[in-house]
C-alpha cells in the first residue's frame, strides 16, 4: 500500500473521558473445574472455587489464581496469555472458549462458572488432553507447501486476490477448539475434524501450491470431509474468527468439481 | 546407567499409540454424500405430492382405503410417483441410517452386525413394495378365484 | 531414565530452533527438544513484520539496513554480524516465501513492505518501508511455515521435554601462547518428560540453544508466560557467560496494564501517540522520524510524559495509541488482530477511540554470546565446540543496546539457518564426547529436593515480588539507588527460594514443580540483569540510567560479559563477576544517536 | 481410545440443534417408512386387511401422531433443504442461521395449515 496519508494533527482535543478509566470492577465468582488427577483418584469430578476477580481479568487469570493460590495441582496448559499460541483451548460453561480471550465480565457471576477439558481427545490430567491425535490428523493432510517448478531467484508472485482466497484459513493456531466442538469427532476421535480440513484448504486454494489434487484425495476419504455434518459448532469455536464450515464447504465442492 | 537406547519417533510423541483406522480411497462417501443432496431434492417433490395427494386433498385421510390406492395405481404417473418415491426414500433413509451406525457403533463387530440387519431390512422392504406397485391388481381373488370382498374387478 | 542419541538435538521450536532444525534435520540425525508444542513458541506473536531491504516497493538496499541496525542498537553492535544479517534478510526473507509464507502482496504480486520504527533511507534520510509483512500476524506466518516445513522434512520432535541441564566436560587445553585453560565440550542435555515425569538423556555432538527470551522476569510485558529464561539461566550455571543482559527493551505499545503488545507496525501504518493535552509529544522527542523513533527513544518519551503528569486515565498513567484518523477499512486489512486485542482485552473501539498504551518488556538483547556462526563462546574468544545458540537466547550481537523492530525475526531466521548449517556440518566431523559419570544426578537431585521440600515457600509470590521489583526499578529509567533496591529484594527472595516446596507431589504433568524451577532461572535472569546495569554506569540504547544521562564510548564501548563465578563479587552481589569484550567494528564509527 | 472428558452437554448452538433435529427426524421417518411399506403391501393381500389397517390411521389418537409424523417429514424437507443450501450456495455457511429462521417460520406455517385441515378431518369425522 502506497497511499501517502497527510500528517497528522499535533494537537487535537480529545473526548472527554477518553481511553477507558474509571474504577476497575471486582466481582466474586465461582469458578467450577472438572479435576482428573490419575494419580489420585480414578474418575473426573467437580471442584469449585470462590474467587475475587477484577474487571480485565479472564478466565485464565481466574485458573492461575487458584494455581497460584489455592491448589497447586491443577493443571492446564497456556503459555501467550493473549489467544495467539493456542495452548488453552478449554470447555467454559459448555462452549469451546480459549481461557486466555474469555473475559470473566463477560459471563454470568450468579451461576458457577464451569470448566472442564476439550471433548474427543483422551483426558490426561485437569484441563490437559492428549493433543497427539490431532496433530496426527493435521500431519496427513500435507499441511506444507509443494511447488515442482523451478525454484525462482526472487519471490513467486501472487496477486491479492489469488492470496485472498486462503488468507482466512491461514490465521489457525492448531488450538483444536473446532475440532474438540466437532459431534461427529466426539464419536469414535476418526474424522479428520475441522483443523485438518482449515489447514489443507489453506494450502489447497494458495496459487503457489501443486499438490492440492493430492489433499483433496486424501480429504475424499471415509474419514474425511464428507463426515461433516454441517452443525457449525467449529466455526462458533474457532478463537481466530475462521468461517470453517465455509472452508469446509469449499474443499467439498472442490473435489466434487474434480471429480466430476 | 542404564543404557536403554529406545527407536525415536519420526514425529510427534514417543509412541504414537494412535493411527487412524484404514483409510479407503475412492469416492464412495462423495457419490453418498451426493447422492442425499439430490435425493433429498426429489424426495420434498415426491414426498409433498403424495401427502397432499393422500390426506390434503378430497377427504384426506377418511378417503384412505383400499379403492382410492387402487384408483391412484390406475394410473402409471402414480405408480412411477410412488416407485421413485419408495426407492429413493428407502436408499436415502438406508444410507442416513449407516452414517449414524458409522457415527455411534463403537465396535468393528457391533457396526458389521447393524450395518448387516439394516441392508437386509432395506433389501426386504424395496423388493417388497416394488412388487407390491408393480404386481398390484386391484382384482384380487381368493384361491378358487373369487373376488375378494373389497376387490375392484372390471369384467 | 533413558538415553538417546542424536547428532544434532535443537533446545527450542520457535522461529530460531525450527529454523535450524529445518537445515540440519535434512543433513544430520536431529532432534527438536520443546516444553511447547512447536506451534505454541512464542514467535507466534511476533506480529509487525520481518525486514529486509529487497526494495520491493522503494529504493533501499542492505547497507543502510546495517546501518540502521548498528545505530538502533547505538553502536554497541558487532558490525561484522549486522552485516551478514542485513545482508542474508533477503534470502531469508525469500527462503520463507519459497516455503509458502503467505506475505501481503504489492499490485504487482510481489511482497509488500511497510515502515518499521528506526528503519530509513539513506543513513537516517527519512523512514523507508523495508518490513516484509502478513497483516500483524507475521510471526503466525512464520512459526507456522516453518513448522509446516519441519513437517515436510520429518524433523523429530520431542514436544513437551522441558530441558533442565547441558552436558559438558572440561579438558585441559593450551592457547596459541602457551597457556593453560580449560576448555568446554558438550555432550549432550538433560530433559523432563511433562507426560511422564521421567528424565531422558539426550546424547549429541551438537546441541543448539534456541529457547527465546526471559521477559517473564518483569511484570508488565508481552512475553509469554513459559518465556523464563531457561535456556540463559542453564548456560550460566554451567559456566558460560552472557553478553549484554543488562539491555532489555521496553516496547513503547503494551496494551495499559496487561501488557499484551500493539505492534510498531500500527505506527508504521500511520497511528501516533498522544499524551493527555491530545499533542503528539513525539514531535518534540525526535523530530524527524517522530513516532516512528526506536522503540528505547520512545518508550522513555512516554514514561516521560507520564512522569511530567501528562498521562491519561485515572491514574495518569498511560498514554494514548491514536488510529482514529486513520481509514478503518485500511486498518482493518492490515491490523485486525490487534484492533481486536484492544475490543476484546480494553473495551476499546481503536476506529473512534484511542486505545491506552504503556512501555512493556518485550525482547532480551543480550544472551548468550555466539560468533556469527552461532558458535557459543565461553569466554570472549575461546568457542565451545559442539554447542549453539540462535535466536532471543543468543548474542551474536547484531541488536546492541536496542533492537530494532523486526530485526529479531530476521535474526532467528538468518541465524537459525546458520546455526542448523554449522551444527550439522560440526556433526558429521565430530564424535560422541564421552557423557559424564551420572549425567542427571544434578537434575534428580534438583526435582526430587522441591518435590520433598518441607518448606513453607509459595513459588507464586515469589515471582509475583520479583515481577514487581523489576518492573518498578529496573525499567525504563534506572538509578544506582533503584538497582540497588532491587539487588537486595532479589537476594532476599532468593534465600526464600531456597525454601521453596510444590503442592503437586505427582509425575504426570507436573506443571507446579517446572513453574518452580523456571522461578529458579527467573531469579538467576534477574539477578545478572540488574547486576549487569549497575556496571554500566552509561545511558545506551534500552539501558538509560538516569545518574549517567549521557553515553560513555570511552568507559562503555564495549560489550558486558557477566560469569557464574563463586570466588568473585560484582556490585556487592557474590558469585557473579563481570568482564568485558570489544565490540567488533567495521565501517561505521559511533556517532551521536539523533532521530 | 482411552477415556475423553465427560462432563456437561456441549452447549452447541442453532447448527448444532438443528443437526440434532435432522437425525432424530430422519431415524423417526425411516422407521415409519418401514412399517408404512409394509402396512401398504396389504394391498396385494385383501382389501379387507388394507382397510383394517388404513382404517387404524384414522382415529383421532392417531390423527396426532399422523401429524407429529407429517412435523418430522416437514421438518427435516426444509431443513434437507437448508443443508443443501449451505453445501452448494456461496453465502449459505454464512447465512446458515438466519436460513434456518426461515426453516422454521415456513415449517410453523406448513404445520399450522396441515394441522388445521387433518385435524378437523380427523376429529370431525364423517
Ligand atoms: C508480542 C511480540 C511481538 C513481536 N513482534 C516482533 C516483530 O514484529 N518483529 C520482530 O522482528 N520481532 C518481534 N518480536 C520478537 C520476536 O518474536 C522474538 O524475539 C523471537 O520470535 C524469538 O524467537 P525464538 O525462536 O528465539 O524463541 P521462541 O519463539 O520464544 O521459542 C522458544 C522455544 O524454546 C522452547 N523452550 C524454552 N525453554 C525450554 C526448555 N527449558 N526446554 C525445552 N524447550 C524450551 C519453547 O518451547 C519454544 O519452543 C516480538 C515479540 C513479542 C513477544
Ligand atoms: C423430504 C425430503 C428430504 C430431504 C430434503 C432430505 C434431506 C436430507 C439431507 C440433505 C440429508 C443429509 C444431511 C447431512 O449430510 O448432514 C439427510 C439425511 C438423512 N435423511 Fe433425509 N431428506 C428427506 C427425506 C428423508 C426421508 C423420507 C427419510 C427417511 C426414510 C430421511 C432420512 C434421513 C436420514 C436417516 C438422514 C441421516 C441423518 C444424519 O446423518 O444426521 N430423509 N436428509
Ligand atoms: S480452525 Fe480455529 S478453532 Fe480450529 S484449530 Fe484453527 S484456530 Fe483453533
Ligand atoms: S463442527 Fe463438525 S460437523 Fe462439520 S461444520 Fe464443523 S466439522
Ligand atoms: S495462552 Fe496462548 S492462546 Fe491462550
Amino acid at each position: 500500500m502506497s497511499t501517502e496519508l497527510p500528517e497528522p494533527a499535533s494537537k487535537i482535543t480529545l473526548k472527554p473521558g477518553v481511553g477507558g478509566g474509571g474504577e476497575i470492577q471486582q466481582f466474586n465468582i465461582t469458578l467450577r473445574v472438572r479435576r482428573y488427577l490419575p494419580e489420585t483418584t480414578a474418575d473426573a469430578y467437580w471442584e469449585d472455587f470462590e474467587l475475587t476477580m477484577y474487571g480485565t481479568d479472564r478466565v485464565l487469570d481466574a485458573l492461575h489464581k487458584v494455581k497460584w493460590e489455592h491448589d497447586g495441582s491443577l493443571s492446564f496448559r497456556r503459555s501467550c496469555a493473549h489467544g495467539v499460541c493456542g495452548s488453552d483451548a478449554m470447555r467454559i460453561n459448555g462452549r469451546n472458549r480459549l481461557a486466555c480471550k474469555t473475559l470473566l465480565k463477560d459471563l454470568d457471576h450468579s451461576k458457577p462458572i464451569t470448566v472442564e477439558a476439550i471433548k474427543g481427545l483422551p483426558l490426561e490430567k485437569d484441563l490437559i488432553v492428549d493433543m497427539e491425535p490431532f496433530f496426527q490428523s493435521y500431519r496427513e493432510i500435507m499441511p506444507f507447501l509443494v511447488n515442482k517448478d523451478h525454484e525462482p531467484s526472487t519471490e513467486r508472485y501472487q496477486s491479492a486476490e489469488d492470496h485472498a482466497k486462503f488468507e482466512d484459513t491461514t490465521k489457525c493456531i492448531l488450538c483444536a477448539a473446532c475440532t474438540s466442538s466437532c459431534p461427529v469427532f466426539w464419536t469414535d476421535g476418526q474424522y479428520f475434524g475441522p483443523a485438518a480440513i482449515v489447514n489443507a484448504h489453506r494450502f489447497i486454494f494458495d496459487s503457489r501450491d501443486d499438490a492440492g489434487d493430492m489433499r483433496l484425495e486424501i480429504l475424499n476419504d471415509k474419514e474425511g470431509v464428507w463426515r461433516c455434518r454441517t452443525t457449525f459448532n467449529c466455526t462458533e469455536a474457532c478463537p481466530r474468527g475462521i468461517q470453517v464450515t465455509q472452508a469446509i464447504a469449499e474443499v467439498k465442492q472442490a473435489i466434487l468439481a474434480r471429480s466430476i | 546407567m542404564a543404557n536403554t537406547e529406545i527407536q525415536a519417533p519420526r514425529s510427534g510423541r514417543i509412541d504414537p499409540k494412535y493411527n487412524r483406522a484404514k483409510t479407503s480411497r475412492g469416492s464412495f462417501e462423495m457419490l453418498a454424500w451426493l447422492f442425499m443432496r439430490l435425493s433429498g431434492v426429489a424426495l420434498v417433490v415426491l414426498i409433498f405430492g403424495h401427502l397432499f395427494a393422500n390426506l390434503m386433498v378430497g377427504d384426506g385421510i377418511n378417503g384412505l382405503d383400499f379403492g382410492f390406492v387402487a384408483g391412484k395405481w390406475a394410473d402409471p404417473v402414480w405408480q412411477f410417483w410412488d416407485l421413485a418415491l419408495l426407492w429413493l426414500a428407502m436408499l436415502h433413509g438406508t444410507n442416513g441410517i449407516r452414517t449414524i451406525i458409522n457415527d455411534y457403533a463403537e465396535k468393528a463387530l457391533t457396526r458389521v452386525w447393524l450395518k448387516g440387519i439394516l441392508y437386509v431390512a432395506t433389501a426386504v422392504i424395496i423388493v417388497l413394495g416394488t412388487l407390491v406397485i408393480f404386481t398390484f391388481d386391484p382384482c384380487l381373488v381368493d384361491a378358487n378365484n373369487v373376488p375378494l370382498p373389497g376387490a375392484i374387478c372390471h369384467a | 531414565m533413558q538415553v538417546h542419541k542424536y547428532d544434532v538435538v535443537i533446545v527450542g521450536a520457535g522461529g530460531a530452533g525450527m529454523r535450524a532444525a529445518i537445515e540440519s534435520g535434512q543433513r544430520a540425525r536431529t532432534a527438536v527438544l520443546t516444553k511447547l508444542y512447536p506451534t505454541r513458541s512464542h514467535t507466534g506473536a511476533a506480529q509487525g513484520g520481518m525486514c529486509a531491504a529487497l526494495a520491493n516497493v522503494e529504493e533501499d538496499n542492505w547497507e543502510w539496513h546495517t546501518f540502521d541496525t548498528i545505530k538502533g542498537g547505538d553502536y554497541l553492535v558487532d558490525q561484522d554480524a549486522a552485516e551478514i544479517m542485513a545482508k542474508e534478510a533477503i534470502d531469508a526473507v525469500l527462503d520463507l516465501e519459497k516455503m509458502g509464507l503467505p506475505f501481503n502482496r504489492t499490485p504487482e504480486g510481489k511482497i509488500d513492505q511497510r515502515r518499521f520504527g528506526g528503519h530509513t533511507r539513506d543513513h537516517g534520510k527519512a523512514a523507508v518501508r523495508r518490513a516484509c509483512y502478513a497483516a500483524d500476524r507475521t510471526g503466525h506466518m512464520i512459526l507456522q511455515t516453518l513448522y509446516q516445513n519441519c513437517v515436510k522434512h520429518n524433523v523429530e520432535f520431542y514436544n513437551e521435554y522441558y530441558v533442565l541441564d547441558l552436558l559438558m566436560v572440561e579438558e585441559d587445553a593450551f592457547r596459541e601462547d602457551g597457556t593453560a585453560y580449560k576448555q568446554k565440550r558438550v555432550a549432550g542435555v538433560v530433559s523432563y518428560d511433562l507426560a511422564t515425569g521421567e528424565l531422558h538423556v539426550f546424547q549429541a555432538k551438537s546441541v543448539i540453544f534456541a529457547s527465546g527470551g526471559a521477559g517473564k522476569v518483569f511484570k508488565t510485558t508481552s512475553n509469554a508466560h513459559t518465556l523464563t529464561g531457561d535456556g540463559m539461566g542453564i548456560a550460566f550455571r554451567n559456566g558460560i557467560p552472557l553478553e549484554d543482559m543488562e539491555f532489555f527493551q521496553f516496547h513503547p505499545t503494551g496494551l495499559a496494564g496487561l501488557g499484551i503488545l500493539l505492534t510498531e507496525g500500527a505506527r508504521g501504518e500511520g497511528a501516533i501517540l498522544r499524551n493527555s493535552e491530545g499533542e503528539r509529544f513525539m514531535e518534540r522527542y525526535a523530530p524527524t522520524i517522530k513516532d516512528l523513533a526506536p522503540r528505547d527513544i520512545v518508550a522513555r518519551a512516554m514514561a516521560n510524559e507520564v512522569r511530567e503528569g501528562r498521562g491519561c486515565g485515572p491514574k495518569k498513567d498511560y498514554v494514548l495509541l491514536d488510529l482514529t484518523h486513520l481509514e478503518p477499512a485500511h486498518i482493518e486489512a492490515k491490523l485486525p488482530d490487534i484492533t481486536e486485542f484492544a475490543r476484546t482485552y480494553l473495551g476499546v473501539e481503536p476506529f473512534t477511540d484511542p486505545v491506552p498504551v504503556y512501555p512493556t518488556a518485550h525482547y532480551a538483547m543480550g544472551g548468550i554470546p555466539t560468533n556469527i556462526d552461532t558458535q557459543v563462546l565461553q569466554d570472549n574468544d575461546t568457542i565451545i565446540p559442539g554447542l549453539f545458540a540462535a535466536g532471543e537466547v543468543a548474542c551474536v550481537s547484531v541488536h546492541g543496546s536496542n533492537r530494532l523492530g523486526t530485526n529479531s525475526l530476521l535474526d532467528i531466521n538468518v541465524f537459525g539457518k546458520r546455526a542448523g548449517v554449522s551444527a550439522a556440518k560440526y556433526a558429521l566431523g565430530a564424535d560422541f564426547v564421552e557423557l559424564p559419570e551420572d549425567p542427571e544426578a544434578f537434575t534428580i537431585n534438583q526435582i526430587s529436593s522441591m518435590l520433598t521440600s518441607t518448606g513453607t515457600e509459595r513459588v507464586a509470590p515469589i515471582r509475583a515480588e520479583l515481577q514487581e521489583v523489576m518492573d518498578a526499578n529496573v525499567q525504563v529509567f534506572r538509578d544506582e539507588k533503584s538497582l540497588n533496591e532491587a539487588l537486595e529484594v532479589i537476594e532476599a527472595l532468593r534465600v526464600r527460594y531456597k525454601n521453596v516446596s510444590v503442592q503437586d507431589k505427582g509425575k504426570r504433568f507436573n506443571l507446579d514443580l517446572l513453574e518452580a524451577i523456571e522461578l529458579g532461572f527467573l531469579l538467576d535472569m534477574a539477578e545478572v540483569m540488574t547486576t549487569a546495569a549497575m556496571h554500566r554506569k552509561e545511558s545506551r540504547g534500552g539501558h538509560y540510567r538516569e545518574d549517567y544521562p549521557d553515553r560513555d564510548d570511552e568507559n562503555f564501548m564495549k560489550h558486558s560479559m557477566c560469569y557464574k563465578d563463586d570466588s568473585a563479587t560484582t556490585e556487592g552481589i557474590s558469585g557473579i563477576r563481570m568482564e568485558t569484550k570489544p565490540v567488533i567494528f567495521t565501517r561505521y564509527q559511533p556517532m551521536e544517536r539523533k532521530y | 481410545m482411552s477415556k475423553t472428558s465427560s462432563g456437561t452437554l456441549y452447549r452447541g448452538r442453532e447448527g448444532m440443534w438443528s443437526w440434532v433435529g435432522h437425525r432424530v427426524t430422519g431415524v423417526v421417518i425411516f422407521l415409519f417408512l418401514l412399517v408404512h411399506v409394509l402396512d401398504t403391501s396389504l394391498v396385494r393381500m385383501s382389501p379387507g386387511a388394507y382397510d383394517a389397517v388404513i382404517g387404524t390411521y384414522k382415529n383421532p389418537l392417531m390423527a396426532l401422531g399422523e401429524t407429529a409424523l407429517v412435523a418430522a417429514i416437514v421438518f427435516h424437507a426444509f431443513n434437507g433443504l437448508r443443508l443443501i443450501l449451505v453445501d452448494f450456495w456461496k453465502r449459505g455457511p454464512k447465512y446458515h442461521r438466519q436460513i434456518l429462521w426461515g426453516v422454521l417460520a415456513l415449517w410453523i406455517i406448513t404445520m399450522a395449515a396441515f394441522a388445521i385441515r387433518h385435524l378437523s378431518l380427523a376429529f370431525g369425522g364423517h
